[in-house]
Order: C-alpha cells, then structure tokens, then sequence
C-alpha cells in the first residue's frame, strides 16, 4: 500500500528552481532514503511535505488526502512527524517537556478544563506524561529526562528530536540527516534505532549523506540533482547508477 | 612550535568543560582531534579562538599570549575558524560573508584574489553569490563557512567538523583541499567525527574524553590504537 | 504538601493580616499592587508564557472599565454582576483585534498592540457611540457589594482586590501547569518547532490572548467601582508601559516573579514619595539597576516539576 | 499645637510645572503667616502630596493625606484628577479647596466639604459668548484639545453661540503635545471663520499663534483661562502674540488691593519673577480662605470651617479678586476679564 | 487641489522629522535588536543641549545664522553621542547576552530617569528658543509658499539617510555593523570588534536624535521635558512601517506617516488623526506583516 505519494511537485524560490517536478511513493511500512548532492532540493521536498513550504505546483497525497496548503500542524494530526536538518529543540526546555511537546496533537483538554482540573483532564496529563517517557525509554534518554535540552550532547539532541516526533503517534516519520555530527558507534545505534521504528509499524522517509547508514537501512532509495529526480531504485541499484556516482557518490580512490 | 596549550580549562556557568588540557602543534602540520560527542572538541578550539573564556592555563601562538586577547585580536594573528553549526551571517549574500572573511586585511587586491580562489573551491557559491547565505541549503552553508574561514589566509585554520552535512563527493574533495592547502603552508587543527578520513589526513592526533586529552600520537598510530578502532572506528562491528 | 504550595499559602496568611496593621493610605497602596497584580498576572499569560510582545493591554482592561461603567450607571446592574460580562466583552474585543495581527512578529506585534491601546483611548476620548463620555469619563459609578455589604472602605476593597487575586492565582498556576500553559511555552521557545510538534500555533496564541483579555476586563470592573469614576487617560499607553514592565522585572512567564514586580514597580514609587519631584528620577535609576543585576527577572520561572518517578524504568538510572 | 494643611499638587508628570508653582506658592504664604505669628497663634505647616496629574496617583495621595491628621486640603490641578480624590476626602471628612479644577459636575454632587477658588467652565463658556458676541464676529472656529477641560468649555460655548444664531465654522481637537499645527491650521484656514476660539492650553496656543503668523494668516484669536501664562508669549514671540485675546480671573498684578500687591512683592523677593500661572495663584487663595477660616473660627474641624466658609465668608479679599462661595462650593461673582497681548507681550486687562 | 498640496507638503515637513529621529532608532535596532524606548529623550536633551550652547556661546551673533547652526549641530550631535554611549555602556551592555525584552525594560527605567533629570535641570516649564535667528522666507514653489527652512529639514533628513544607507550598505565597517547584528560570536571571528561596532552605532543613532532634536527646537521654538515620549513613539511607529533596521525603510515609514497624519486630519478628522495612523499602520502590516520595505525572509527550517 502506498502511504505517501508525491507527484510532479515543484517549487521555485525567485528564479531558482529548488525542486523541479519531482514525483515518488513511499510504501507502508518501508525505509525510504532521498539523497542528492547539497543544495539538490532535498529538504525543501521535507518541507513541503510538512507545510513548512507551499509547493507551486504538484501533489502530495497522505493515506489518499491532499496535503496542499494544510498548516503544519494538521499534517503532524495526520500522521506525519519530522526531525530538522538543525536541530530544532526547545533548548530551554527539559527533556520530557520536549516530547510532551509531541504528545500535545494526541490531548483534547483545553484551557478551562486545565483551570477546573477536570478528572478527564488529570487522566489525559498522567497517560501522555507515560508515553512521553515510553518514548524517552525507546530512544534510550529515559536517564535524562530532567536535563535541559541544550545540555545534551548532540548524538543525544538528534536522538530527542526523533522521541519527540515519536510522541506525536505518526504514521510516517521523516528524518533530516539524522546521522549528522555522528559518529561511527552512534551512527551504528542509531541504524539500529531505526530499524526498531520500522518494527513499530512506521514508515520512515530519510535524508542522510552517510552512506554506510543509507545503504544498509534503506529499502529504496531516491536520487534527486538540481531539483529533479535523477534516479531511484534499491541502494544496490543507486550504487552502481554511473550518474548518480559522477553526482553524488564520487569515485572512492583509496578505499 | 606554532601552538602550546598549556593546562587549558573552561567553564560554562559551573561546570567545568575542560580540566586541564595539553596540546601542541607544529608548524606545517595536520592536527586531528578526536572524541566522542561533548568530549570538549569544540570547546577548545574556541578557546584557541578566543570565543570562550578560559579559567585557567595558557595558548601561546610563538610568543603571543592568545589567552590574553580579545577574540577579534586573535583573527589578527591569521587564526581563523570554520565554527560548528557554521554560523554564517544569515541575512548577508554569499559574498558579503566572504568578504567579511577578510575582515583584518586592507589589501583589496589580494581579497579579490582570494574570493576568486573561493569561488574555483566551491563553483557553487559563486553560482549563488547574491542570494542571503541563511537561505542556502545545509550542505551550502557548510561551503560558505569554510570559504570564509579561508579568505583570511590564515595561518592557522580550525576546522571545526567540516564534512557535516556536504555530499560525500564534497567530502572527498574538502578533504583533498585541506591537503592541498596544508601542503600551501597552512596548519590545520581538525575535529572530525569522520574519524578515520581524518587520521588519513593528518599527521597527528589527539583523543579527548570528557574534557581531558587521554591520547596523543602519530595519526598512524592511532589508527592502528586498538582503543580507538573500538570507539571511533566503528571497530565494533 | 509540596513547599510551594506552603509559601503560597504563608503568603497568603500574611497578606490576610495586613490590612490589621497598615493604615488606610498602605492599605490602598496595597490594593493598587493587587490590581496591578491580577492584571499584570493576566498580561503574563500572553507575554510571560506565550513571548508576545504586547504593550496594549490597557486596552482591555479599559474595555472591562468602560462597560462596567456604562451598564452600571444606565441601567443600574449592581457591579460584580456585571464582572463577567465585562471580562466577555473584553475577551470578545481581544479576539476581533487579535486574529488578524497574531501571525505579526515580535517588534510589529508590539507597535500594532501600541496602536490598539491608543485608538482605544482616542475613541474614548472623542466619545464612540456617544456612551462614553469623551475625555470627563463616567463618574457615579457605584460601589461593589457583597450579600449586600457595601465595599466602599480601602480595607473592605482589600479583601475583595486579594480575595480575587488569590483566586486568580490558583487558577492560572493551574493553567501554567498543563497542556495549554505547556503548549505557549513552546510557542515562546520556538515556533517552528512548535508547529513540527503539532501544536496549532496561532489558535493557542489567540486564546492566550482571550484569556488575558478577559482577567483584564474583569479587573477593569473592580477598578471602575473602587475609582468611582473612569476616564480615558487611566488606560493610555503608558499605563500599558507600567503593566509590561512589572512582567519582564518580575521574571516573564513565572507567577511569583510578577506579584513580586507588582510590589516593586507600584510600591516603589511610594516609598520614594519623600523624594517629591525627584522620586521619577530615582525610580527610572532604579529600573535600570534592578534589570541589570536580574536580568532573567527578580524571580525568573524555574524548572517544572513533574512527577515521574513512577514512571521510570526500574533500571532506568544509569 | 500646629495646623496642618494638605495640599496635592502634580509635582512630576506632564503638569509638573503647575503643580511645583502651586508648591511654591502655597509654602511662601505659609511660611508669611508663621513669621506673623502664625494663625491665632499656631503655626501652620504645609503637607505637600504629589499627584502626578494622574487620577490613580491622585487617589493614593488622597489617602496619603488623610492619614495626616490635616484639617483641609488645597487642590488639585485637573478635572479628573480632583475628581478621583473627592470621594476620598468626603468620605474622610475633610475639606476640600480645589484651584484648577474647572468641571461643572465636580460641584453638582452635593458634597458639602468640596469648595473651590477657580470659576466653572459654564460661567466661562457664558463670558466667552458674550466676548465673541461683543465683538462683532460672525462665523466662528472652536478648537480645543480633548481635555476634559477645555473640551467642557469649548461644548458650553458653542451651545450659547449657537443659541446666539452664530456660526460655527469649525469644531475639532488637536493633540497636545505635538509641535507642529499647520496641518490643522491649513484645515482651518480653508473653513474661513472670522475668529479662532481656542479652549486648551497656553503651549499649544503658543504655537498655533507662531505658525499662523508664518502662514501669513493674521485672523484673529480668542482663548480661554488656560492660555492665561506669560510662557505664551515667549513660545509665540512678540509678533505673533500681538492682539491675542483671553479670558481669565485677574491676575496678582492687576488687582489694586494692598493684599495682591504685598504678594506680588513678596514672591518677586522670594524666587526673582512675577509668578506665572494664575492657577498656582488660585492655589494661594486657597491657602489664604482656609487660613481666613481657620482664623476667624478658631477652630480647625472641617464642618466648622465650611460652614463659615460658606455662610459666613463674603468678599474676602484674595489675590485674584474678592471671594465668596455659594451653597454648592462655587466660588461667586463674575471673575472673568478679558485680556489681550499689547506689542511688548504684555498682557493688558481690558476695560 | 492647492489645500491638498499644502497638507501634502505639511505631512512631508513633519514625515522629515519623524524620518529623522527614525533613523536613529532603526539603526540601533537594527544592531542590537533593541527597541531603544530612551531614544526619543535623547531626541529631548539634543534640543536642550542646543538651547543651553546657543544661549551661553552667543553663536549666530558671532558668525552669523549658518555657520552657527552647523557649528550647533556638530557640538549637539557629538555630545549627544557620548551619551549614548555612556547608556549603552552603563544600562544596555550588561543586558546583551540576556532576554531581549530584558534591555527593553531597561531602556524603559532609563527613559524615565533622562525626563526627569532634564526636568530636574531645566525645571518643567516650556523653554524657548530665541525667535528670529533663523530665516522666516519662504519659496513659491508651484503655487506652494514653502518656508526656507522646511526645505533645509527635509533635505538634511534625505542626506544624511543617503548618507548612512551608504555607510551601512556599502562600506566594510557597515557590513561588519550587520555581521555584529547576525551573530556576535561569528562576528568575532572574523576579527570584528564587537564591542567597539556597538558603541558606534550608539554614537550614531544618538546624534542623529540630537540632531532632529536640535532642528526642532530652532524650527518651532518651543521646547519640554517630555517631548521626547510622543516624538520616540511616532518615530518607532514611523520605523515599523517602513520595516525595522531597513534605512531608507525608516526615510519612507516617517515620511509617510506625517502625510497619513496631515491628511487624516485635513480630510477624516483632526480628534482621530493618530487614531487613523495607527489604523493605516495596522492595515499596511496586516498585508506586509515585514513593513513597506523590510524583507519577507522566510525562515528556512
Ligand atoms: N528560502 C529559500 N530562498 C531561496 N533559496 C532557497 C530557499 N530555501 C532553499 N533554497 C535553495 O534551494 C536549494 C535546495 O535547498 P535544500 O535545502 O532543499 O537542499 P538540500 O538538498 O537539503 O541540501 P543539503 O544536503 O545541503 O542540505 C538550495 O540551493 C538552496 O540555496
Ligand atoms: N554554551 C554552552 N553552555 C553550557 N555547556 C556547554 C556549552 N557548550 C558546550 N557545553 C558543554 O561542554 C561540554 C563540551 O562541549 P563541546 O561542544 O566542546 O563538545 P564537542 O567535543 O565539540 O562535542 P560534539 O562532538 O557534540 O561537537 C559538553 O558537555 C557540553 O554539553
Ligand atoms: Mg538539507
Ligand atoms: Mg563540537
């Protein structure tokens, strides 16, 4: 079944064509990597996913609805969460308020309810303060919770990013270079992290320049250069694809 | 010797990042820093840079007392730095942020010609030296930063994770410029989480671990060190 | 009990007595605190938790005074009847004005609110609607009662003042400590990422206003009545200046900081009252001083505590 | 056994220059009656309050002297600002002498302790009619500045125009506090009037009257008591300010009562220049009724001095002319005087 | 038609000043981040400091009226300078790495103190500059009869904005003045001397309040201590129309609110006059949430 699909989207800044009709799906329950030289438009197809961005022209259609010009947080309503390519935490923040922020989509009670204390109010604050520390469980921060966020370091702030977007119940995570400022042990962890959000039934769709990580988690992968789409297919595939080597990949002259 | 830190301590509020470090660095070499995150790798080099405050212990560039000077002093002495999180000057063009690089020299002429030797590294910002650098993407900011750190012509250049972000093609070639410039004269200190291209480069290296130097060696060396095939190389697997 | 509810609660026993050893010009003093307090507490709401910057909050409060006055002196509806009412109408102001400009940054928000305070007071100057009196303002507005015990006294307006503070207090400690407080201190830290978390941005910071807007107008009620009279210079910018600062000193975003600014920024210029015409002077140098040496705030908000022990993992420490 | 009186005055704030001519005026008298011996005996000490020109400051400072132990108080400056301290004194029992409160409403309540030195704004909009009648002027431009003040006078006048079947030509506010007025006298120039009837205060007829003058627009211009300063003519100049018309109680200087002239003496060898405002005078005819009371009582319970004040005190002779009070605390008589600025920028009483 | 004209030339005459003192506050601004709520007492004391030097120095009767005013200008500009500098040293330096609506408050407190000190100086009475030391001809301009000295106001407004666009734009220490505002760590970096950058461009926008101070007070004479309060406001306003810490922003935001204002009054009502500025102002953002001419940067996440 198709989870995410994304047709002919494009979208321009001033003269610059960033993305340039790109179209691909993501299927329930894969790993799907974007990868592409820097500046190829890889983030900016994130951002339009997410509405961050309008897209000029192009589709993107989640479970079968249209995304186009829903506000953000909808969409996150919807099933999709994100992590940024810089990192976006609320740095003053502890880490358990950073993924109760996640939990937030998934609460009813507003402001009166909160004033009074309702008892529906009480059960929904203690359900989502249990998940978000299920959730700090997963990533393996459970330690920290009551650390500010700034004051973690910055294998662990990526690894909150993620928590938080887990809180958010999504369908489809989409990752920004997850890996970056990695190294090679955490690297490894964190592919292993990510196999274990597949296993839970979530799709993930990845942007990442580490090879080693893209090549072994990924089930397809897609290419995208200047904007557009130049090629996709499985990481065995991709590795061979003599333009995608000449673009992005390089020729490895010592390995 | 081109650099001695001598006993190097730092505080962020109360706590101590930094317990006394020791580090040299010859002149014409590649100096790699390794360490797992938070190890204090970037808390030195801004030490060195001046954009932290030291609490105790001394950095001599020669015979200059660094830590007795002001941050903008030291760029006078021709030590730049490519930051972590690159900080480019967000509403500026490309090339105002190179231009500012050169910030201490006067020499028209010659930040002309540096700007053209940017712009043959990275065609890319010259392809996009009008649009504002905070709009680039990752991989392009990452450019800007190292461009920038360059235009100075330093003497010293602090790289400070440079191939986060950029394609591995980029990678390939940031590195074999890091060489070349290096060969030019220039000394490099280098923190990499890409630990094992970094040892490849380098002449020399040090392991940092929360906040103390616990290695230092030859780069060959320690890219034979047991220890650190097990935490940086990927040893494990 | 947890040790902050303690200090509430002393404070609280503290306050109860004061009025028993003040005399009545101290005791008025500290009901002008306790409404500066309610309504500084309300503009907290918007600017300490949710970072907007809005310096036009007497327009709220001048609309909860002018309707209390107005409904009062025509049909002689008792006052604290009216207090609802006034705290709906100002809440309902709020959200007309406040939707079109709450996607304006930082300093635009701040000159947009400037400019909803000052039209506030320019149309009640030139008498809107002709109900407002113009520039005289309404006057013979009646004291409050209690189960038919008239408030006309500086003691008497003292528990009515700090009894609603309290309550007021309570509630939004209540409020801060929940999904809704929890999601403006998000919106404060970073928008973006606020939004990537799933929190609807502009409609929290809508209600954050509704609900400012609304403490605003209700203490615009309690005001009219202990004034007697209302006139439009009591709402001008500047008092929306005073209502701002005591916020941003008293530590943007914590409940005890701003009662603390409060106490500072209206008790000092009594104290200073023996330095007669250089009493602004002094105060202005001591505004200047106190920022600097807190310039979090007197009392900026601690960390939250939640409780989690049971939660955690039972190895969970490492 | 001393004799305290209050007196609140805005000592900071926009009217800050008022209220520290009130201070000084008040003490300079006081401290007159205490080398004379003080009253019946006692010496009189003045208990200064600052209102800011502000109503909630005003209702503090009211409070504030309550708890003083004073038996009357002097003041304040504003409408408004009296306004919100009235209730405070009633309802202390203590008397209240206001100088520059000018308002109808603040004597219609039927306060029996509120008493005040300046003239009501209806007996100035009545002189003002007639001033405007007298001369002949047809079609007439009232500006005012939306204060409750000049805002009430310029309503009452043009009313009583209007009922004269006069014209008006013109009706709107400036803002105080601005400098530059050609925009609106650009706008009024266009409407044509015979006379300009400005209500509000004596810096923003300062600068009307300087940048008619520029325009080279010489109509003519009536104001009312609140120009009434000489800093008038310093920020119009001479030229400008030449013809320039106001009403106001008489001033000090013009008064040939040896009360006056002792008082004008007295303040020129005390701070070396004529006083300025006349409402820091009326503030001084306050100080000198509630003396007069205090004196001729020998009592100091405010019930008391009221009611002598009120029954018993007819044509006393203050520093702005004689002074009696009606039932409802108004001050009687009609005090209005017309005067008009000669070449030299002095201003001459007119007959 | 000519009324129109006339109230056109009256918006653009009061537009100048707003534009001025605007200019110094978006400068700051534009720097720091910081809503300088003490510029417009700067703006005062610039006005009082002028009386004071025209008084005791006898200027204009020594050298004549134009001479004197550019000699005026420079001493009022250069002491207002210093004590800008003094006040970000002393009241907004400490406050830099804190919260920003921290040095607001800040500012707020400093504010006050400025008022009240001049009003402790100078005692709280109108002052007035001398009449008639300047030239009271006007020029007939296409019908208009435009004061002289209307026409020197408005083109010293428009210099000296040109003036610093350049300064800003064009030269290395304005670049390295923008580079500061960015990020002052980076800045430091590239060899900037940040502290230094700071005090000047509290040297600069400070006497630029002076300088509008001082025209003020010789072009409509009368001068008080609180003047500043309404003149700052109109000039913040005058900043944020045209698009905070943008130059020629803050030229075209003060000139056009002193046109809305002039012809609000002229056609609307005099009573609503900034009651229709805020209006307009409001309107503007709502459709150009940046001002007229502040870019739209949309945050690249
Ligand atoms: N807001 C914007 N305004 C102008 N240009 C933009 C904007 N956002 C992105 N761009 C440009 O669009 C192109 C694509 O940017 P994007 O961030 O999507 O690249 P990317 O593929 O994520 O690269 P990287 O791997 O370096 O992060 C870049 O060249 C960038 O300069
Ligand atoms: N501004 C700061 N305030 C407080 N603590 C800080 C700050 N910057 C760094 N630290 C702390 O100082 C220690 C060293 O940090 P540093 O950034 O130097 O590490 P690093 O080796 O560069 O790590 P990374 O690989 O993540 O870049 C860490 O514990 C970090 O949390
Ligand atoms: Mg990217
Ligand atoms: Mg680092």
């Amino acid at each position: 079944m198709t989870l995410l699909s994304i047709e002919n989207l494009s979208k321009s800044f001033g003269g610059l064509m960033a993305v340039n009709e790109v179209s691909f799906n993501v299927e329930a329950g894969s790993i799907v990597g974007l990868i592409g030289p820097n500046g190829a438009g890889k983030t900016t197809v994130f951002n339009l996913i997410t509405g961050n961005y309008q897209p000029n022209t192009g589709t993107v259609l989640f479970d079968g609805q249209s995304l186009v010009g829903l506000p953000t947080h909808t969409i996150v309503e919807r099933g999709i969460a994100r992590t940024f390519q810089t990192i976006r935490l609320f740095q003053n923040m502890s880490v358990l308020e950073n993924v109760l922020a996640g939990g937030h989509c998934r609460m009813r009670s507003g402001s009166l309810a909160a004033m009074f204390r309702t008892p529906t109010q009480r059960r929904e604050e203690h359900e989502s303060m249990r998940q978000a520390m299920a959730e700090l469980e997963f990533v393996g921060l459970a330690h920290e919770w009551q650390n500010k966020a700034k004051n973690l370091s910055y294998g662990n702030q990526r690894l909150l990013e993620i928590a938080r977007a887990l809180a958010t119940k999504p369908k489809l995570i989409v990752l920004d270079e997850p890996a970056g400022g990695m190294n090679d042990q955490e690297t490894h962890d964190l592919i292993r992290l990510i196999r274990s959000i597949q296993d839970r039934g979530i799709t993930v769709l990845l942007i990442e320049h580490d090879m080693g990580l893209v090549m072994r988690v990924c089930s397809s992968l897609v290419v995208l250069e200047h904007g557009a789409k130049i090629a996709a297919g499985t990481p065995a595939e991709i590795q061979a694809n003599p333009r995608v080597i000449e673009a992005y990949l390089g020729v490895d002259s010592d390995e | 010797m081109l650099l001695k830190i001598e006993n190097l301590r730092v505080n962020y509020g109360n706590v101590e990042a930094l317990h006394g470090v020791n580090l040299e660095v010859n002149e014409g070499e590649i100096v790699t820093i390794l360490g797992a995150n938070g190890a204090g790798k970037s808390t030195t080099l801004n030490a060195i840079s001046g954009l932290v405050n030291i609490t105790g212990g001394s950095i001599f560039f020669r015979d200059t007392a660094l830590h007795k000077l002001p941050a903008h002093e030291i760029v006078k002495h021709k030590i730049t730095q490519s930051p972590e999180g690159r900080r480019v000057f967000t509403t500026l063009t490309v090339q105002e942020n190179l231009i500012l690089g050169a910030f201490t020299s006067t020499n028209t002429e010659r930040i002309q010609k540096s700007l053209k030797w940017i712009y043959e590294l990275f065609p890319r910002l010259q392809e996009r030296r009008k649009q504002m650098a905070g709009t680039l993407s990752g991989g392009e900011q990452q450019m800007l930063a190292i461009g920038r750190a360059l235009m100075a012509n330093p003497k010293i250049l602090l790289l400070d994770e440079p191939s986060l972000g950029l394609a591995p093609i980029l990678v390939k070639s940031i590195f074999a410029t890091v060489k070349e410039i290096n060969k030019s004269g220039v000394t490099v200190i280098l923190v990499e989480q890409n630990a094992k291209a970094a040892l490849k480069l380098a002449h020399r290296g040090y392991v940092m671990e929360v906040g103390n130097i616990v290695l230092a060696d030859s780069a060959a060396n320690l890219l034979i060190n047991e220890q650190v095939q097990q935490a940086y190389l990927g040893g494990g697997h | 009990m947890k040790s902050s509810n303690i200090l509430y609660l002393a404070f609280a026993l503290l306050m109860a007595s004061c009025p028993m050893f003040l005399n009545a010009y101290w005791t008025d003093v500290f009901n002008n605190v306790g409404l500066y307090t309610i309504l500084a507490l309300s503009l907290n709401v918007i600017l300490g938790h949710a970072g907007l910057f809005h310096m036009g909050h007497a327009a709220f409060y001048a609309i909860g005074a002018y309707t209390t006055a107005i409904l009062n002196t025509t049909f002689g509806i008792p006052v604290l009847w009216i207090m609802p009412l006034a705290g709906i109408m100002a809440g309902f102001f709020a959200m007309i004005v406040a939707r079109p400009i709450i996607h304006l940054r930082g300093d635009y928000l701040l000159i947009v609110t400037i400019g909803i305070v000052e039209i506030v007071r320019i149309a009640l100057i030139n008498n809107v609607f002709d109900i407002t009196g113009g520039a005289n303002g309404i006057f013979g507005i009646s004291r409050p009662s209690v189960f038919g015990y008239k408030i006309s006294k500086p003691d008497q307006f003292f528990y009515l003042i700090w009894g609603f503070a309290a309550v007021t207090i309570f509630l939004l400690l209540r409020l801060e400590h929940s999904r809704f407080g929890r999601a403006l201190m998000y919106i404060k830290e970073d928008e973006v990422a606020a939004g990537g978390s799933g929190i609807n941005v502009s409609h929290h910071k809508l209600v954050a206003f509704i609900i400012g807007a609304v403490w605003a107008g209700m203490c615009g009620t309690i005001y009219a009545s202990k004034m007697t009279i209302i006139a439009p210079e009591s709402f001008s910018f500047a008092e929306s200046v005073v209502l701002f600062t005591i916020v941003i000193l008293g530590g943007a975003g914590s409940i005890p900081g701003v009662i603390l600014g409060a106490f500072l920024l209206v008790g000092l210029p009594e104290v200073f009252r023996g330095l007669a015409e250089y009493r602004m002077l002094v105060f202005g140098a001591a505004m200047v001083l106190m920022m600097i040496f807190r310039n979090q705030g007197l009392l900026p908000p601690g960390p939250k505590n939640y409780d989690v022990a049971s939660l955690l993992p039972a190895g969970g420490r490492k | 056994e001393t004799i305290r009186i209050g007196l609140m005055c805005p000592l900071t704030g926009s009217w800050a220059s008022e209220g520290q001519d009130m201070k000084q005026i008040v003490e300079l008298l006081a401290a007159e009656t205490n080398k004379a011996g003080g009253i019946n005996g006692n010496q009189v000490e003045i208990v200064v309050e600052d209102d800011g020109g502000d109503p909630r400051q005003a209702a503090l400072a009211a409070t504030r002297l309550t708890t003083k132990e004073i038996s009357a108080v002097i003041g304040t400056y504003g409408s408004s600002v009296t306004e919100a301290s009235q209730n405070i004194y009633a309802e202390s029992g203590i008397l209240q002498v206001a100088t520059g409160s000018t308002a109808i409403r603040l004597s219609e309540k039927g306060l029996p302790l509120f008493f005040r030195t300046c003239p009501r704004d209806d007996e100035q909009g009545m002189v003002a009619a007639k001033t405007l009648g007298d001369l002949g002027f047809a079609k007439i431009a009232i500006l005012h500045d939306n204060t409750s003040y000049a805002k009430g006078l310029a309503d009452e006048a043009k009313s009583l125009l209007e009922a004269q079947g006069k014209t008006i030509a013109f009706y709107d506010a400036l803002t105080p506090g601005e400098r530059d007025y050609n925009a609106i006298l650009t706008k009024l120039k266009s409407a044509a009037p015979d006379v300009i009837f400005f209500t509000g205060y004596y810096p923003e007829a300062g600068m009307l009257l300087r940048q008619k003058m520029e325009m080279g627009w010489n109509v003519p211009m009536l104001g009312g008591d609140a120009t009434n300063n000489p800093d008038l003519v310093k920020i119009a100049g001479n030229q400008a300010s030449e013809g320039y018309m106001f009403l106001s109680p008489p001033v000090p200087a013009d008064l040939d009562t040896p009360e006056a002239k002792a008082f004008i003496d007295a303040y020129k060898a005390a701070y070396g220049n004529a006083p300025g405002s006349v409402w820091a005078v009326l503030a001084g005819d306050a100080y000198r009724v509630i003396a007069e009371a205090i004196a001729q009582t020998k009592d100091t319970s405010s019930e008391k001095l009221a009611a002598y004040m009120q029954k018993e005190m007819k044509d006393f002779s203050g520093l702005t002319g004689k002074i009696s009070f009606n039932e409802k605390g108004d001050r009687v008589g009609d005090l209005y005087r017309v005067y008009k600025v000669d070449a030299a920028g002095a201003f001459v009483l007119q007959p | 038609m000519e009324e129109f004209f006339q109230q056109l030339t009256n918006g653009l005459a009061v537009g100048g000043i707003y534009a001025l003192i605007a200019l110094g506050y978006t400068m700051v601004y534009g720097v720091l981040k910081l809503i300088n709520f003490a510029h417009g007492d700067l703006f005062t004391i610039g006005a009082y400091l002028g009386l004071t030097l025209l008084v005791s120095m006898g200027l204009f009767d020594k050298i004549g009226p134009l001479p004197a005013v550019i000699l005026l200008a420079v001493m009022v500009m250069i002491l207002v300078a210093i004590i800008g500098a003094i006040l970000e040293r002393v009241a907004y330096r400490p406050l830099r790495q804190s919260p920003r609506l921290s040095a607001v408050v800040s500012a707020l407190g400093a504010s006050i103190f400025f008022q009240n000190a001049i009003m402790a100086i100078y005692s709280p009475k109108f002052l007035v500059y001398p009449h008639d030391i300047l030239p009271k001809a006007a020029v007939n301009i296409l019908g208009l009869d435009i004061p002289i000295m209307r026409i020197i106001m408005f083109s010293t407004s428009l210099v000296l904005m040109a003036a610093l666009y350049f300064f800003i734009q064009k030269t290395k220490i304005g670049t390295a003045i923008r580079a500061a505002a960015i990020d002052q760590g980076a800045a430091k970096l590239m060899g900037i001397n940040v502290d230094r950058v700071i005090m000047l461009v509290f040297c600069i926008g400070p006497a630029l309040g002076g300088a509008a101070g001082l025209m003020v007070g010789l072009y409509y004479g009368q001068i008080n201590f609180s003047m500043g309060w309404i003149f700052g406001l109109k000039a913040f306003t005058a900043a944020i129309l045209g698009g905070i810490g943008n130059i020629p922003g803050a030229m075209v935001g003060g000139l056009l609110l002193g046109v809305i204002e002039a012809l609000g009054a002229a056609y609307i009502s005099i009573a609503w006059k900034d009651a229709i500025a805020f209006c307009v102002l409001i309107l503007i953002l709502i459709v150009r949430p940046t001002g007229l001419l502040g870019e739209r940067v949309a945050e690249k996440v």
